[in-house]
């Protein structure tokens, strides 16, 4: 894990991953050794339960950054906001 | 050139003779369609709810859109989506492509299809007859049909 | 499973509606909608008088819907083509597919294009800028396209 | 050519083939010598330049016995209708 400079990160939550987690969106500050997407969803994972259930399986979560789908090594950087949802079913 | 993403019914004659009337320089126009059915995985289904990322969904739907305009010489094309409750009969999901010859106006729909169910990010719950509601899984087909398309 | 000729225009919003409306058991329904361009291989088209056979020409559309019905599971079909002079911008042919999934839809709707492109006896006449009348020839392509059906 | 029963047939041409023979249908009786689709072509081209012009290029011309496409070793047997035609165009 990297040094990153940490700052302010609006994350959201949708579908059960929203559910699971109680919640549709936050803002947190992440610790300085979050430098990319799967630090992040480990770090996550620390703050309970809820975490823990909705990221239980990390390998079906998609991330997106500031709009844009990114894998889990994505570098988390400048980002304003992260989303995580499980796959997508419409259309 | 146009997404959207509403809650409202649409329209597909309506879109249709918006996007195609009276032009001379289209000879082929495919609309998809996609609707609620009554069932889904030998499930009963009351009701779905879809559910989208504001300003992302928009935003996968124009890059799929321009993609699309990127692989085939379209002269119209639409993506509109809703979101909300809706039951069994109603449409969820219209694209439309319009270009000169219907090989590429038939690909180009398809294309966006396929782009749209596996990057667009909606989701459906579905309300089963027993009451239960489910979050619809993602089909392994869904993810074949878009790896078809090979880059350009 | 309905085939039409007619001199008639058609309304593909109606045509949706009547086959696909409040229909619970449809998930996936596609439209395919051909229209007199203004322009044909480099020449400017005037308008186009479209020749049939009659009682042939419907009993071809008949047998190339029924030909889709055997190969995919199609909730509902429709074939109209018009006959008779058209002018540029005018829709000449209407082909809807609906069944449980997009990729049954696309297909029946592409394969009964592509049949009715190669075996409907129906020929199309152009009047062209400079005031010459000419048949249309038919292009390699729509055999192709029509071959790469193989018998199931 | 193999001999069959002599009957009256009713022709139908469309298109180009139409109009260079100048009508869009007629009644013949055919030879016994004619049982084939190709022995009627040519049977048909002895009828006059009109004829010969609308059938020079036989391989293009497609045929329909009773409304159905053909070959042009198709028998004619009992068909009360034959249709001449160019390749199709529609759609």
């Amino acid at each position: 894990m990297k040094e990153t400079q940490q700052s302010a990160l609006h994350l959201l939550y949708f579908a059960w991953v929203r559910e699971k987690i109680g919640r549709a969106e936050e803002t947190v500050v992440a610790p300085h050794s979050v430098a990319t997407v799967a630090d992040l969803i480990a770090w996550l994972k620390t703050r309970g339960p809820e975490y823990e259930a909705a990221f239980a399986r990390a390998d079906v979560i998609r991330t997106a950054i500031d709009h844009v789908h990114v894998k889990s090594d994505a570098e988390i950087g400048a980002a304003r906001e992260v989303a995580f949802f499980p796959p997508v079913t419409g259309g | 050139m146009t997404v959207r993403v509403q809650k409202e019914d649409f329209n597909v004659g309506d879109e249709l003779s918006r996007l195609c009337r009276d032009r001379t320089d289209i000879g082929a126009c495919v609309t998809f369609t996609g609707l609620v059915r009554n069932e889904n995985a030998n499930h009963t289904i009351l009701d779905m709810t879809l559910e989208h990322y504001p300003g992302m969904t928009e935003a996968e739907l124009e890059r799929i859109e321009a993609e699309a305009a990127t692989r085939w010489p379209l002269q119209a094309s639409l993506i509109v989506h809703r979101v909300g409750k809706l039951l069994p009969g109603e449409q969820i999901v219209l694209v439309i492509a319009a270009s000169l010859h219907r090989q590429a106006a038939f690909e180009a729909a398809q294309f966006m299809m396929d782009f749209l169910k596996s990057d667009a990010p909606l989701w459906k719950k579905e309300t089963r007859a027993d009451g239960e509601t489910e979050w619809v899984s993602c089909r392994d087909s869904d993810a074949a049909a878009k790896s078809r398309w090979k880059s350009p």
